[in-house]
């Protein structure tokens, strides 16, 4: 299993690098980087100084893998990457990578994007935004929600 | 049986961990909660935002009916908000 | 405009660090690497020793930039590359590259899918693949230009 | 007028470029590949496949029956099959 939960930085270029090295069946690599923002459109105008990210030690590992064992399971995926870092960040900090190898872009571009969806409501992590007004933790947001829903598989 | 708290939950009772012997009467998460919420007033205080609290049962995702009976670990924290 | 056509390899890790540095608004980078693979399902089972992609200079560079413009009219993008490469590859070498930032993740996934579906259909780019039997010129792919039709706006 | 193939196109004429002063009645793409098709016996061959060549017009995709008049280059190849 390729999941990884750290709080030091990850390099795209190394990851790719080592997840295709010595490989001549991969055809297509889609990756998304996610990283802290200044501005929260979501929850008002104030700029974000930092964000701390906590997690649940055990059950995010746990989490992170039945999400990637999933993916493996409705995609033809010759590899899968998820690192997710916990600790403070500043805008501009990369905190989240996903990526996905196959030997074709869709199936590759789908998981990546399922498994951002995924992340988004299922891996247990908190962020605390940190303004000039203080720090606060930050809700949940509905359009992450319903992006994860479109996944779901009819019953 | 531990309890863990996350984020605000955390913050509001002022601790991350406790170990909780409720009597055997209580069987599921809610009723956890509510054998949870009598313990202080902080407890009280954070668990009235019911709607807001999530349960994670030995580490996997759960339910207020869902049953508590044996297991080792019990966490509450308010919906996920990473990546 | 953030166009590249070269023979030179690109690196994932440095062109994302180039891109995101000194900004504090992207939340997301959505990327794709496409792979020069030993296999070509749709062209029968003899492996793929090479292959060699020839472009039309000049008219390459301005379509690719017309694809990126219509992306970022699209899409709100902060920023978007596009690197192509041509020349001799052997199954792993990285082809082309295709990176977009956005504040939100579901437009850098979109815009990114969107360009590379109309490379596919609108670079002028053609492949030569080298098997034992000897060289050939690959023909178009249809799903590729299914792929692209997706993207069309309705008249 | 500057002619140009790619792909098969330029290995079976056997040139990636020349230069054609087709006469002033080829107005379209299509008349011009008829008029090319006629230069030499591999013109001939590879212009036979007229459904699986595509034109540019001064580096923008065209039609056969886009007008060539006033142009300086135009290129022939298959549909394209980069990435």
């Amino acid at each position: 299993m390729a999941v990884r939960v750290q709080s030091e930085a990850f390099d795209l270029g190394v990851e790719t690098a080592r997840l295709t090295k010595g490989r001549h069946d991969v055809g297509a690599v889609a990756s998304f980087v996610g990283i802290a923002r200044e501005n929260n459109p979501d929850e008002g105008a104030e700029p974000v100084i930092a964000m701390t990210l906590e997690h649940y030690p055990g059950m995010t590992e746990r989490q992170l893998e039945a999400i990637e064992a999933e993916a493996r399971e409705r995609w033809p995926l010759l590899d899968c990457l998820i690192v997710h870092r916990y600790g403070r960040f500043e805008p501009g900090d990369p905190i989240v990578l996903v990526m996905t190898l196959s030997s074709h872009r869709q199936a590759a571009f789908d998981a990546c994007q399922f498994l951002m969806d995924w992340l988004k409501t299922k891996a247990p992590f908190w962020k605390q935004e940190e303004t000039a007004s203080g720090q606060r933790w930050v809700a949940a947001r509905k359009s992450d929600d319903a992006a994860a829903k479109k996944w779901s598989k009819p019953a | 049986m531990k309890i863990l708290y996350f984020a605000w939950l955390r913050t509001e009772i002022g601790m991350a961990e406790e170990t909780a012997s409720p009597p055997e009467t209580v069987t599921t998460a809610g009723a956890l909660i509510d054998w949870l919420a009598a313990l202080s007033p902080r407890h009280g205080t954070a668990f009235e935002k019911r709607n807001s609290i999530r349960v994670a049962i030995d580490q996997e995702f759960a339910e207020t009916d869902s049953v508590i009976t044996g297991a080792n670990e019990v966490a509450f924290f308010p919906p996920v908000t990473g990546g």
